[in-house]
């Protein structure tokens, strides 16, 4: 190392200390960034491609369109979802498969939604609702229709 | 105390409505029923209150949702508002883990050794599907699909990735169960018979 | 003469056919000889991938090898070793240096042992692991291969197949380390190896005098897993390999499944994919450079390239409704299509990223204490790069041109004009800058492609039921951290009969123990960061 | 009007002495100003943590805490809290001695350093002849802390962090030493209350302008090396040794370590007010009598505070910008760059004090 590159190194060092100086004061004056969760809840805005948790809409005579038909079961990469069905005598005298539970394990789920592509009528949807943690793991296993709930009835 | 009287610091917290009330109920109702008294109260409201409030998360990360966990120490989500920045990388110094990840087999003994190493009070934080359950990889022959096989887990956090925002309301879930622990021996040793308990329940269903 | 002449009178006792690639297929007794001719006469010096392979009778080994002229024109060379029981195989390591490490694949997954490798200790996989889980008759009884709460001692002993002068096989062992060295465990749980990698370091006061890393800490089977699903099924898997690849990853295997099938992709459909990829590669590359800052101690430089990234991840929430693995792209286009602001938040977040850019390389790449760290450590020379194959930014760090978007177009990439990043330094510098200047390329391809999205469909139909023809099948990508492959080898059901994933990381994990010999601990963390290996993605 | 602590403590006296014997009287203050020197401790450890994560969070444009209190200036309380009721492990293969002293050395070495400073006008509470050196001396024991802790705590990762802790230390030992060394051929005097007063016109500073600036910023460089925080942090060294000499403490061990780094910073920041920017001695400006009759009326203390606060800023600054160094350019730095031009400064500082160029 000559004398001069010696010097020389002095002030390299200290301006490009000098500049890195410069950029974290220039950041330590700007406004932080922080979205602040959960201050902002009720402002809080998801995307509505977000996946959260797979829901089954009802209206508002409790009915969901789910056929029981299994697809989502069969399509399901690692068994997140387990579709019970049970016969019922319908109107007409024939039996007819309904379903029973639709059993979603929220905790094993991959949000990959091919369930919900590939289910013929539309009787699944992923909501936004991320708020999931709990305390037991069962209760990660949720019954996607609810109690009581029946097919909805075609429009004629 | 009842579950509603578990308040959280913080503008915002005492209108979430949280998860999961009757785990809490069920832990309070045994607490009194092993003849703790609950109302040791003061000093034990204080302590947890210096306990969840402090809550420092181990570096500790095998894939996909450490980089969540990362993103939620970022500037975005900052989850140093709630004095949870100072991640330790000794186990020692720490005080929860979050499982951010696949945990395999060869990986268990070393997430076992981990736990070990940390110094109690300490908490688990199960983050994400694998952790949870084997998430994506379920059926592999090489992922365990419960990290409560290993260590006895707090909080479940469900996402694959769960997005930042969730961990937070994880760990705020977390920080509302350490407002009912007791510091007092006796009560401690009621305490883990209680979770062994209400874990077994959960292994039944 | 044309190539396939070539071989043939080199190699008179190979077949030789022209599937997807050109295909020579060999006797067991006979692979010396084709790979030394492919490798000393023909000039194919990279071995993108080594596949192991288990056809129902035979076990046997794929390797696909391309010259590094021309990277991206691949030839495969197949070979087969009858014996089920004690399957052996002689070693090209000696040839292709990354060879070493995926025949401790071969063996941990198909049990077949390779002569002459000196390192033939399982990879992945604990060495008391019973059964070869990629083998068609492997028993997953899990009271087998129990779980098992108690550590193992590492050890330090490698057996390796010797090849006798009469012809004979003898198994030595020899030791790593003696015990005489002070040898320090960097990981499995340690904040700089990037996930659960496993470094045993040898050291001499600071200095490392050896290097020897394990693998396996997060290995979980997805090649295993592939075979029992659908492929439609599959994808998810993929963007949980180098998660933050997640969108070439899935690219990759889209495009593989959608040649087998000959399915006509629209226009639009390729550019929304370029896109996304350069998106992700921004944000991946930005996540190196944060996390590499944080390993080298500069924790607010970190945080910056974090806060840059969440911009991204905001348009992928949008899109694509997921922040890290997005799901986005399916066999025949995207999930959906583009939101109608994305164009908008794109195009907003061109300018900032690059004046963030020059911030950045204010605050930390003209800085004095990490100019000095970085420069002139962790040499890769460019033969290194190409013996090892380290593709992606570290490579051409080290002058080996591998830009799979050069050499084998795929996406709207044959519509843009971009410069392949090339740096002849081949140190940590020249990794890490070479990182950054990718972002700013990236940032030109996806200015060019921004405005010009074609309309049209965003999903072509595909049967329900996906059956690819037989065949083998091989796609590429470049994906952050260099050129991923997926091949597929397929019966015709529903189901693949074999998937590999090219790791991408593997190659960057196998040159740490040479590259970072006489430099000190903190050189290794450097190194590490500028390596940039995503540890999933390695294990798979 | 006199908001000067010294008043309170006249009083206290007086107080005491009508209503006690001597030795009852001089026994009592002798056991509070131990007690409020602990309590100023740990009260201004927790403020100091509390400081550097809020200033490191607007570095990161981030909030930083914000839940406990407003602001969240009660975080650290509650950090105190859980560390004093955290576990400590008993760990077996450790030299138990060494390794459960460890932690008591590195407080106390800071604790005796404290007591040293004088925080106000009247307000020391050892006023030593030598105190400079004194204070050199006292606060270059925490280095033992840490090589007992690494060597004790039978772990690798330690072990090179206590190493580098000693290498560091003796180096930048000799700069903080050079550089105090200019401003006490300065003033001629090592006694700290001695050295205040002769800056009560005009700080040293300003008094010895070029050696004196050179001899402050050395001191600062040398100064933040010593207490072992970034970008000299390689004794922790996070990402390469995970926690450095302190790897296999827990609980209100690991708590004494990490005050006491805070502490340093403290002690470091105080000595350079007391040495280099007039102590508690208010800004005054030989000619502007009404602006230093101004001056005058803001409290010792709180002058003191401020000098100190501005440096620990400065510090934070530092620290919250650069990489860390690796050791050979650690060592490269102090011995090629800082030793030579403190060497020289001194003299510079020699001649001028000759040829009485200073102020």
């Amino acid at each position: 190392m000559t004398f001069s590159s010696y010097i020389k190194s002095w002030g390299v060092g200290i301006k490009s200390l000098a500049t890195g100086m410069s950029i974290s004061m220039m950041n330590f004056w700007r406004k932080p960034v922080t979205e602040c969760y959960p201050e902002n809840r009720h402002t809080l805005q998801m995307s509505d491609r977000f996946r959260a948790v797979l829901t089954m809409p009802h209206n508002a005579n409790n009915e969901h369109k789910c056929t029981a038909c299994g697809i989502c079961q069969l399509s399901c990469p690692n068994d997140t979802i387990q579709v019970i069905s049970k016969t019922e005598a319908a109107e007409d005298g024939k039996t007819k498969k309904v379903l029973d539970r639709h059993v979603y394990k929220l905790g094993q789920c991959t949000f990959c939604n091919l369930c919900v592509m590939t289910c013929p009528s539309g009787a699944i949807v992923f909501s936004q609702d991320f708020e999931q943690s709990v305390y037991t793991r069962s209760k990660l296993t949720l019954q996607l229709n609810q109690p009581g709930s029946v097919l909805e009835k075609k429009q004629a | 105390m009842e579950v509603k009287d578990i308040t959280l610091q913080g503008k915002g917290t005492k209108d979430i409505e949280f998860k999961d009330n009757e785990y809490l109920e069920q832990y309070l109702q045994e607490l009194r029923a092993n003849g703790v008294n609950i109302f040791v109260e003061k000093l034990d409201m204080l302590i947890n209150w210096g306990r969840g409030n402090s809550v420092w998360p181990l570096t500790f990360a095998t894939s996909c949702c450490g980089i969540e966990f990362m993103s939620v120490g970022a500037a975005r989500y900052d989850f140093a508002r709630f004095g949870f920045e100072v991640t330790r990388s000794s186990p020692r110094q720490a005080d929860v883990i979050v499982v951010a990840g696949t945990i395999v087999y060869k990986m268990a003994p070393v997430l076992k050794r981990l736990y070990d190493q940390m110094a109690d009070p300490k908490y688990v934080v199960a983050m994400g599907s694998c952790a949870i359950s084997g998430g994506p990889f379920v059926k592999s022959y090489h992922v365990v699909n419960n990290v409560c096989d290993i260590i006895p887990v707090d909080v479940y956090v469900p996402g694959c990735p769960p997005r930042p925002e969730a961990l937070l309301y994880g760990l705020m879930q977390l920080q509302r169960k350490m407002k009912v622990e007791n510091f007092l021996p006796d009560a401690q040793k009621a305490q883990k018979k209680i979770r062994k308990k209400l874990k077994e329940v959960e292994v039944k269903q | 003469m044309d190539l396939q002449e070539k071989i043939a009178s080199l190699l008179p006792s190979a077949t030789i056919e022209q599937a997807q690639y050109l295909t020579i297929s060999v006797a067991k007794n006979d692979l010396r000889k084709a790979a030394e001719t492919l490798r000393h006469q023909l000039g194919f010096d990279i071995l993108w991938s080594l596949t192991g392979m288990d056809w129902g009778t035979a076990l046997g080994v794929v390797y696909h090898l391309a010259s590094s002229a021309k990277p991206g024109e691949i030839v495969v060379l197949k070979t087969q070793a009858e014996d089920r029981e004690n399957p052996m195989l002689h070693t090209v390591c000696d040839l292709w240096a990354t060879a070493e490490l995926n025949e401790r694949e071969v063996y941990a997954m198909f049990g077949i042992r390779f002569i002459n490798n000196p390192d033939m200790r399982k990879l992945l996989l604990n060495e008391n692991w019973v059964g070869f889980p990629l083998r068609k008759d492997y028993n997953a009884d899990p009271e087998l291969n129990p779980l098992n709460l108690h550590s193992d001692e590492v050890s330090d002993l490698r057996p390796k197949l010797v090849e006798q002068a009469d012809g004979t096989v003898k198994e030595e062992w020899d030791e790593i380390f003696t015990n005489k060295e002070y040898i320090v465990n960097i990981g499995p749980q340690h904040p700089a190896t990037h996930g659960v990698l496993h470094f045993r370091v040898s050291l001499d006061g600071e200095a490392i005098k050896k290097v020897d890393p394990h693998l396996g800490y997060i290995h979980r089977g997805i090649e295993r897993m592939c075979e029992s699903l659908t492929y439609p099924q599959m994808l998810h898997l993929t963007d949980r390999l180098d998660y933050l690849s997640a969108h070439m990853n899935r690219h990759a295997i889209c495009m593989c499944v959608e040649n087998a099938l000959q399915l006509e992709i629209p226009e639009r459909v390729k550019y929304i994919r370029t896109l996304m990829d350069e998106l992700t590669r921004i944000a991946s590359h930005l996540l190196a450079w944060s996390c590499m800052c944080m390993d080298m101690g500069g924790l607010t430089a970190f945080i910056y390239g974090m806060r840059d990234r969440e911009k991204i991840l905001s348009i992928f929430d949008d899109t694509c409704g997921g922040r890290l693995i997005t799901n986005y792209n399916i066999i025949g286009g995207v999930m959906a299509d583009i939101k109608p602001g994305f164009q908008k938040q794109v195009k907003e977040f061109i300018p900032y990223m690059r004046k963030m850019l020059k911030e950045h390389n204010a605050i930390y790449t003209g800085n004095v204490i990490a100019k000095n760290r970085m420069t002139g450590i962790g040499h890769m020379s460019r033969e290194l790069s190409i013996n090892q194959v380290v593709s992606g930014p570290s490579g051409r760090a080290s002058g080996f041109s591998s830009d799979m978007r050069k050499h084998r177009p795929y996406g709207a990439y044959d519509k843009v004009k971009f410069n392949e990043i090339m740096r002849t330094e081949g140190d940590t510098f020249a990794r890490y800058s070479a990182r950054l200047e990718e972002i700013s390329a990236s940032l030109d391809i996806i200015e060019q492609l921004i405005d010009n999205i074609p309309e049209g469909q965003s999903l072509v139909k595909t049967k329900a039921v996906i059956r690819l023809p037989e065949g083998e099948y091989m796609e590429w990508v470049e994906a952050a951290r260099g050129a991923f492959g997926v091949y597929i080898c397929s019966k015709g059901e529903k189901t693949p009969y074999r998937v590999k994933f090219r790791s991408t990381g593997m190659p960057l994990v196998a040159v740490v123990d040479e590259i970072s010999r006489d430099e000190k601990i903190a050189d290794l963390i450097a190194i590490g960061g500028s390596l940039d290996y995503v540890v999933p993605d390695i294990d798979r | 009007m006199n908001l000067e602590l010294r008043t309170l403590m006249q009083l206290i006296d007086e107080g005491l002495r009508a209503n006690l014997p001597k030795f009852w009287a001089v026994a009592i203050e002798c056991l509070s100003v131990g007690l409020a020197l602990l309590a100023g401790y740990a009260v201004l450890a927790m403020l100091l943590i509390y400081v550097e994560r809020k200033v490191c969070a607007w570095f990161q444009v981030r909030i930083g805490p914000n839940r406990v209190g407003p602001f969240g200036i009660f975080q650290t309380v509650a950090d105190t809290l859980k560390m004093l009721l955290k576990e400590v492990i008993p760990i077996n293969h450790v030299d138990r001695f060494l390794f459960y002293t460890a932690p008591f050395v590195v407080i106390a070495a800071s604790m005796l350093t404290f007591a040293a400073l004088p925080f106000a006008k009247g307000i020391q509470a050892i006023d030593f002849n030598i105190g400079v050196f004194y204070i050199m001396a006292i606060s270059s024991i925490s280095i033992l802390g840490i090589l007992l802790a690494g060597w004790s705590s039978n772990n690798k990762f330690s072990m090179i962090g206590a190493m580098r802790s000693g290498a560091q230390m003796i180096s930048y030992e000799l700069s903080v030493g050079l550089s105090l060394l200019a401003i006490v051929m300065l003033s001629g005097t090592m006694q700290l209350s001695t050295l205040v007063e002769q800056q009560a016109d005009l700080w040293f500073i300003f008094q010895g302008h070029v050696p004196a600036f050179i001899a402050f910023v050395i001191y600062l460089i040398a100064g933040h090396a010593e207490t072992n925080r970034g970008p000299f942090d390689l004794p922790e060294a996070e990402s390469e040794l995970t926690a450095g000499f302190h790897t296999e403490y827990s609980g209100i061990h690991f708590g004494f370590f990490y005050l006491a780094e805070y502490l340093n910073m403290f002690i470091i920041a105080g000595i350079a007010a007391t040495v280099f920017l007039g102590g508690w001695q208010p800004l005054h400006i030989p000619g502007l009598d009404g602006f230093n009759y101004v001056m005058d009326f803001i409290p010792s203390f709180i002058w003191f505070l401020a000098k100190v606060f501005f440096l620990i800023f400065l510090s934070l600054w530092v620290r919250w910008t650069f990489p860390r160094l690796r050791i050979d350019q650690l060592l490269h730095l102090e011995w090629k760059y800082l030793m030579p031009l403190s060497l020289l400064n001194i003299l510079i500082m020699a001649v001028l004090v000759v040829m009485g160029w200073h102020f």
